[in-house]
């Protein structure tokens, strides 16, 4: 008995609700028992892959005999404690969502496709991360891919989604090829094709092959991952997706890039210099500070969630560069613990991204819009809602006590160590690197005050907006996800220890009581550094919030208080025009980043049209110009069109003209033999 | 900062002369308005007539108002040009008269007020500014002229924000000590996108009130419609009563008038520097500044008996005469208070930083929205009500007070924060000099009685008078009817011009945190504008 | 900042000592009139009451109808201008008083008899 | 909505002044006096001025006058206000924001009714005007005056207060005869 055998049984549960969805998701008790079986599976994968976390690494197994084979390789299955920390959240997910969706969905054709696409993208997933061998994890993750092709598709008719799902399919193929390429160089120099195997002889592969395979590997988990400027796909995607659909995309699948970087990073190809850790390092920390300038400028709720992911993942590579880095320096103790860092901040990621993409679709659902500056006032419509998005919001504000903070101190703490790899131009470079993480959390805070309080503060900005009411709208998978944020953040130290057991199956180095002497306190690494204990820091936080309440509550017999309007300043009424909006809120920063944004304003007065200057209806816009897609991005479709255009000829459709073509190859292929 | 030497002032004959040049225009000065050329357009050539006149070169529109003796509203445009002022009269049959501020955009704001007092508009669908009627003014409003045919609302056009931009509401009861004012302050989070003013708060209905009663009762009400320049306020008002009656106080009254009025000036500019100070957040500097300006008003109280000059101005002459000696004595140390204050204030960087390139007005937008008094003369306009010496009905005994005293007018360049500074310390430093050239010609109290019904030829009559307050030009005309009292009085203080001008100097390139300095440097009472 | 600094210690203290202390300054503040109640004619009184801008002055009516024989002076209403005393220069003079404030609306309604009424 | 005793003078406005009043306003003092000790912050409104009340005011803060060393400090916020200085004849588009600046206000409250205008003096109620302030909110403490010098303002403020003793029901406007003065 080991993980793998429970998680053939989410495996199982996962196939069996994608047949379910498939044949009877139009009903709605079908629609019901597909979300039974795929949540079930769910929970199978978080035990397996909790069990695997401590349990260690299972050996490669090919289920069903070495006869059985995927297009043409080995099935090989294994399960390792790397992999653990993603099953667990893959599951966690799948729970969550199981409970969402059978309130979100309305039971109807589209749907049960919909619920079959994804069901087999789960299974893939996990196919992923059970790979044991090349092919099985290549065959696993293109058809991830494919089935994330059609989750996306949800509303085919609309020209977005079309739109959407092919900036996804595009990306993803790219990086499939890339990732190939990868592989196949690595199995041609280790003469091997099970993982375990690449790994033990991983010395064998010379320097430069080795260096293209990880940069080869890097840029097409990269497309996955959303690193800049290979992000552009998560905008497009994520807002034509259902909201399940998107949680998934963000919570799942984009952490499966950081999975298999990290599979590269630190399990198939080890140490091999400083540099490709810094290019990994550079690549992550720019992703951040790009992606989370740009969720400044959203106000889609979906769209910024999706920028907002860019910035998360971008945290988790530049641990994972700097993990490397520390390896190339002999600093093994903070290799373990930056990977340690990365993951746990990955299943961070993944619990309150997956929450507020939930919440994003409830707010749509009772709203209609997403658009933050068509909302407000919703916490006073969406009371429940609204509880669960501030510990989310909280959570991904990396504010304490939540569990944001946890990882993102623990990442901090490691780059801070830069001094002890010895190079000078190292520790800079790595300040500089958690310096740049600095600017990111800060102004993550500011984009997520904005991302909370625009849509659920004040007073509603539409009638649309006013006329929301809380009329059963899914609570139990965000609630569910809200109370997994808050455990990931309290019970730290217990996740920490069970990650540093996966880090020792990886890196050999047993951190465990290094970094948890026990007393609940967490200690990066160093005993001489420094040290704190989230658990603690979230008691006193509470007790300390609950302070002014008692006060309050003391002082409340002296004086009879008094409730009065707000100070309006005498006005003879507000008007929701009076109040803050999302673009207005994030001004400051379109114009301190204006290099970035290059933003285009344009504005429409009634006192300029009119040389007297009567005052009436003003228009002002500011348009940020998308700086990837218009000057990287455009160009490359230009050639590829060009080129499609030159080889038309060759497709005449002339019957003698395909004889001479098949002539030609035949004469080389007899020309190449005989060479 | 440069000064400007009066040009030699134009008798009236002259102005006739070139009016005659005009093509489209029959002139006669039917003389109905004493103190000004008054010349009758039919209203089918007004349109014709207002563009020769705002072509004309040195002409700006210095007002605009309707009364309605008779049935029928009567459309008065007042001209300033160098050479005198010149008032255009126009029936008005119909609820409707041609554009005019598509012509010269300064009339909007007047066209604004005439329809809410009078009812009749502008022949344009465009819509028109909520200026002195409270939203909820019903039909029974008090009004001076019939009610407009519809509600003002339909006219006003909605102040509604639309993209990336949200209204910031300020007021109306704003900062401490200030007065009451709401701004709608569109803003794109940074910098100010839009800004719309209401003053309705503050419409005591001055004009309406003055109605009915002699000029001496209504000078009292007169000086309170913008107090900060109640003498400027009142001198215009008494001068247009004295024309209207045609008398002319003494040369001594008059000087007694000018003293008091370049006493205004001084603390005018004075609080406005103090205020500019606390905009920028100068403490030290408005505390320097605020000692002078206490002491000014102690000079004011020792030398006229009241702080802020009322009374000062009598219909026919001078209510009080100044102690010349304490001025001679008190005057020169107050004034160094506030030239040392300057001085170090110039050598302030954090303080000049804040004023240079902000609040910019261009010499076009100054004459094109017809401002007057410091802002005005910040863009280079050489605009002063002091150079019109003309006085009413041919002018004082021995000419205008600022006749003899040839006053230097100060301009500067640049239109910004800064220039208006300049310009208001130059003005102060002219201000001390004249006075002592007044006091040197000798002052006194001089109590004509007016003259009213049954003591001889004077009937009514109407007439316009003028006076340079701390904010510019302010211009007043009075109508008598036969036993001396007021048929209808028209009040325009400087304020009313140069609002129109902050929202403007607002919305170029300006931050937030800008206004309050633009403000102070405007230095306007919504009492002036709203009255 | 110090060029301010050792202005402020040049300039020296300006600040008033009032309440503690009376203020010279005060003795060029307008002030309400005080009337001679000798010389207070009732056709005084209307002269001043004809001429008063505000509702100082007035003398309201007796219960029977006709008018009464006191001046009614409202000090809040008081705006100092001087009308009175230029109406009737024997009758007025100047209180010299600026501490006016009242808890009382009433407190600044003042009754004074006219020339041979009855007190 | 306020303190006690500003409701139990809410129904009376500033009209014909009932004789309980001064006793009211003097237990508002005491109350001010033990709840604020001798700190209070003031709150201005200008409902319909012609400007230069406001320009007094702001004097009271200048070198001059120095409120400050009395202990009375300017608010911009109503909600930190223990009295509001009014200052014009009220008019009664402005109506709406003077109650809702009144009400902003925590109790216990002092209206301090300023100015000639503010007491009736300038402007006789009509359609534009209510005429006084005490129309519209409750007064406690008036200063005359057009415009209450700052001396003025400060002997209103320590009134206000309990601090200064009030002189105005011992004034009576009289004076003195004096022979040489005109006819007989």
């Amino acid at each position: 008995m080991n993980p793998l055998d429970i998680l053939y049984g989410a495996g199982g549960a996962w196939l069996a609700a994608a047949a379910a969805g498939l044949l009877a998701g139009s009903w709605r008790l079908g629609l019901r028992a597909c979300c039974i079986l795929s949540g079930l599976g769910g929970a199978a994968a978080v035990a397996g892959g909790g069990w695997s976390l401590v349990y260690g690494d299972t050996r490669v197994v090919s289920p069903g005999g070495a006869s059985a084979t995927i297009v043409g390789g080995p099935l090989q299955l294994q399960a390792t404690s790397l992999a653990g920390v993603f099953v667990a959240l893959l599951g966690i997910v799948a729970v969550a969502i199981a409970w969402y969706a059978p309130r979100y969905h309305e039971a109807a054709r589209g749907t049960a496709v919909y619920l079959a696409a994804y069901n087999l993208a789960l299974l893939a997933c996990l196919g992923v991360l059970t790979a044991g061998g090349m092919v099985t994890f290549l065959v696993a993750w293109e058809s991830m891919s494919l089935a994330c092709y059609l989750v996306i598709l949800r509303r085919p008719r609309s020209g977005a989604a079309a739109g959407g799902a092919f900036w996804f399919l595009a990306l993803s193929e790219a990086g499939f090829l890339l990732i190939v390429a990868a592989f196949v160089i690595l199995s041609g120099k280790t003469h091997a094709t099970q993982l375990d195997v690449m790994a033990a002889r991983g010395h064998l592969v010379p320097g430069g092959w080795r260096a293209a395979a990880y940069l080869l590997a890097l840029a097409g988990f990269g497309c996955k991952a959303g690193l800049v400027p290979l992000h552009v796909w998560l905008p497009e995607a994520h807002p034509v997706a259902p909201a399940d659909g998107s949680a998934f995309l963000s919570g799942v699948v984009v952490n499966l890039g950081a999975y298999g970087i990290a599979l590269f990073a630190f399990s198939l190809l080890p140490g091999g210099g400083a540099w490709p850790g810094l290019v990994t390092m550079g690549a992550g920390a720019v992703s951040a500070a790009i992606g989370i300038l740009y969720a400044l400028r959203e106000r889609d709720i979906k769209r910024f969630l999706a920028f907002s992911t860019i910035e998360n993942t971008g945290i988790v590579v530049t641990a994972f560069g700097a993990a490397m880095i520390f390896h190339a320096y002999r600093q093994q103790a903070l290799w373990a613990f930056l990977l340690i860092a990365g993951l746990y901040h990955v299943a961070n990621h993944g619990c309150y991204k997956t929450l507020l993409f939930l919440e994003a679709g409830v707010v749509e659902h009772a709203a209609g819009t997403r658009d933050m500056d068509r909302l407000g006032g919703l916490v006073h419509r969406l009371p429940r809602s609204a509880v669960i998005t501030f510990v989310g919001t909280l959570g991904i504000a990396a504010l304490p006590p939540l569990n944001g903070f946890v990882s993102e101190w623990l990442i901090f703490q490691g780059l801070f160590q830069g001094f002890r790899t010895g190079s000078h131009l190292i520790a800079i470079l790595i300040v500089l690197a958690a310096a740049t993480l600095g600017l990111t959390g800060g102004l993550a805070i500011y984009a997520f005050v904005r991302g909370f309080g625009i849509p659920y503060l004040g007073m509603p900005r539409t009638r649309q907006a006013a006329a929301t009411r809380e009329a059963g709208q899914p609570i139990a998978g965000p609630a569910l996800l809200a109370v997994a944020c808050v455990a990931l953040a309290v019970g730290a130290p217990v996740m920490l220890a069970a990650l540093s057991r996966a880090a020792r199956t990886v890196t050999g180095v047993a951190l465990g009581p290094l970094l948890l002497p026990g007393k609940l306190t967490v200690i990066p690494a160093h005993p001489d550094f420094s040290a704190f204990s989230p658990t603690y820091l979230a008691i006193f936080l509470v007790a300390a919030c609950a302070v002014p309440v008692l006060i309050f509550l003391a002082g409340r017999p002296r004086a009879a208080s008094v409730s009065v309007p707000v100070w309006d300043g005498g006005i003879v009424s507000f008007r929701p025009r009076m109040q803050y909006s999302a673009m207005t809120f994030s001004a400051p920063t379109r114009v301190t980043f204006d290099a970035l944004y290059r933003p285009s304003v344009s504005v429409r007065r009634a006192s300029d049209d009119d040389p007297a200057g009567r005052s009436g209806p003003v228009h002002y816009e500011a348009q940020v110009t998308p700086v990837f897609e218009r000057y990287l991005y455009r160009p490359i479709i230009r050639a590829v069109e060009w080129l499609a255009d030159a080889i038309r000829p060759l497709q005449s459709g002339d019957v003698n003209l395909y004889l001479l073509y098949v002539f030609v190859m035949i004469l080389l292929a007899y020309l190449l033999g005989a060479v | 900062m440069t000064a400007v030497e009066p040009r030699a002032a134009g008798t009236r004959e002259s102005l006739v002369r070139q009016l005659a040049g005009l093509g489209g225009l029959e002139v006669r000065d039917s003389g109905a308005t004493r103190g000004a050329v008054t010349i009758r357009i039919p209203a089918e050539t007004l349109e014709a007539a207002t563009h020769a006149l705002a072509g004309m070169a040195g002409t700006r529109l210095a007002d605009m108002f309707a009364d309605n003796d008779g049935d029928a509203p009567t459309l008065r445009l007042v001209w300033a040009h160098e050479s005198g002022y010149l008032v255009t009269e126009t029936e008005i049959e119909c609820d409707q008269y041609p554009p005019l501020s598509d012509i010269a955009p300064a009339a909007f704001v007047e066209e604004c007020e005439i329809y809410e007092q009078f009812g009749i508009r502008p022949a344009t669908g465009k819509p028109l500014n909520r200026l002195m009627l409270p939203p909820h003014a019903g039909p029974d409003f008090p009004r001076l002229g019939h009610r407009p045919a519809r509600p003002p609302d339909e006219a006003h056009a909605p102040h509604t924000v639309e993209g990336q931009a949200f209204e910031f509401p300020f007021g109306p009861v704003r900062q401490v000590g200030v007065e009451s004012l709401y701004y709608g302050l569109v803003t794109s989070g940074e910098e100010v996108v839009d800004l719309y003013l209401f003053t309705w708060h503050k419409h005591r209905g001055v004009e309406w009130r003055l109605r009915g009663k002699t000029p001496r009762e209504a000078i009292f009400l007169a000086e309170r419609a913008e107090g900060l320049s109640a003498v400027a306020v009142g001198w215009a008002f008494a001068a247009a009563a004295e024309a209207a009656l045609g008398i002319a106080p003494s040369s001594a009254a008059a000087r007694t008038r000018a003293v008091a009025l370049e006493l205004e000036r001084l603390y005018n500019h004075a609080a406005a520097t103090a205020a500019l100070c606390q905009a920028t957040g100068l403490t030290v500097g408005q505390s320097a500044a605020e000692i002078a300006l206490e002491r000014l008003l102690r000079v004011n109280a020792a030398a006229f008996g009241h702080r802020y000059l009322f009374g000062v101005i009598d219909p026919g002459g001078a209510g009080r005469a100044p102690d010349a000696d304490v001025l001679r004595r008190e005057l020169p140390g107050a004034y160094g208070e506030l030239r040392r204050a300057a001085d170090a204030l110039l050598a302030t960087n954090s303080f000049v930083d804040r004023l240079e390139a902000t609040g910019i007005l261009t010499t076009e937008q100054a004459r094109r929205l017809g401002l007057v008094g410091p802002v005005a003369r910040a863009t280079g306009l050489a605009v002063d009500a002091r150079l019109n010496t003309s006085g009413p009905r041919g002018g004082y005994p021995d000419g205008s007070p600022y006749a003899g005293p040839s006053v230097k007018v100060v301009t500067a360049d640049g239109g910004d924060v800064f220039a208006r500074f300049q310009v208001m310390l130059g003005e102060a430093a002219e201000s001390v000099r004249l006075i002592v050239e007044f006091l040197d010609a000798g002052t006194a109290a001089d109590r004509t009685m007016l003259p009213v019904k049954g003591d001889g030829e004077v009937g009514g009559g109407t007439g316009l008078g003028w006076a340079e307050s701390p904010r510019g030009e302010v211009l007043a005309w009075v109508a008598l009817d036969e036993d001396g009292r007021i048929s209808r009085a028209r009040l325009r203080p400087g304020s009313v011009r140069n609002w129109r001008g902050f929202d403007d100097a607002c919305r170029s390139q300006n931050v937030f945190t800008d206004i309050p300095i633009i403000e102070a440097s405007f230095w306007l009472t919504a009492a002036g504008l709203a009255r | 900042m110090p060029m301010w600094f050792a202005r402020g210690l040049r300039r020296g203290v300006v600040t008033t000592r009032y309440p503690a202390r009376p203020d010279r300054s005060s003795a060029f503040l307008p002030a309400p009139p005080a009337f001679r109640p000798r010389q207070l004619t009732r056709e005084t009184a209307d002269r001043m009451i004809a001429v008063c801008p505000s509702t100082a002055l007035s003398r309201p009516e007796k219960g029977d109808g006709e008018v009464g024989g006191v001046l009614v002076f409202d000090v809040g209403a008081c705006t100092a201008c001087g009308r009175c005393a230029e109406a009737a220069p024997h009758a007025v003079t100047s209180s010299g008083e600026f501490e006016l404030a009242a808890t009382a609306r009433s407190a600044l309604i003042k009754k004074i008899p006219l020339l041979g009424e009855a007190r | 909505m306020s303190s006690g005793v500003n409701d139990a003078r809410r129904g009376t406005g500033g009209g014909p002044v009932a004789q309980d009043e001064a006793e009211v306003a003097r237990q508002l003092r005491d109350k001010i006096a033990a709840q604020f000790g001798r700190s209070l912050h003031i709150r201005t409104l200008d409902t319909g001025s012609c400007a230069v009340c406001e320009q007094e005011i702001r004097l009271l803060t200048a070198p001059h006058y120095d409120l400050h060393r009395l202990g009375f400090f300017f608010t911009p916020a109503p909600r930190h206000a223990d009295l509001l200085l009014v200052t014009g004849p009220m008019v009664r588009a402005f109506d709406l924001a003077a109650r809702k600046t009144y009400e902003a206000m925590p109790g216990p409250k002092v209206v301090v009714a300023t100015g000639a205008c503010a007491l009736g003096g300038v402007y006789p109620p009509d359609p534009f005007v209510h005429g006084q302030v005490g129309e519209v909110l409750p007064v406690d403490v008036w200063i005359p005056g057009c415009p209450p010098s700052p001396l003025a303002l400060l002997y209103g403020l320590g009134v206000a207060v309990g601090r200064l003793a009030e002189k105005t029901p011992g004034l009576t406007f009289i004076a003195d005869e004096d022979p040489s003065g005109g006819e007989t």
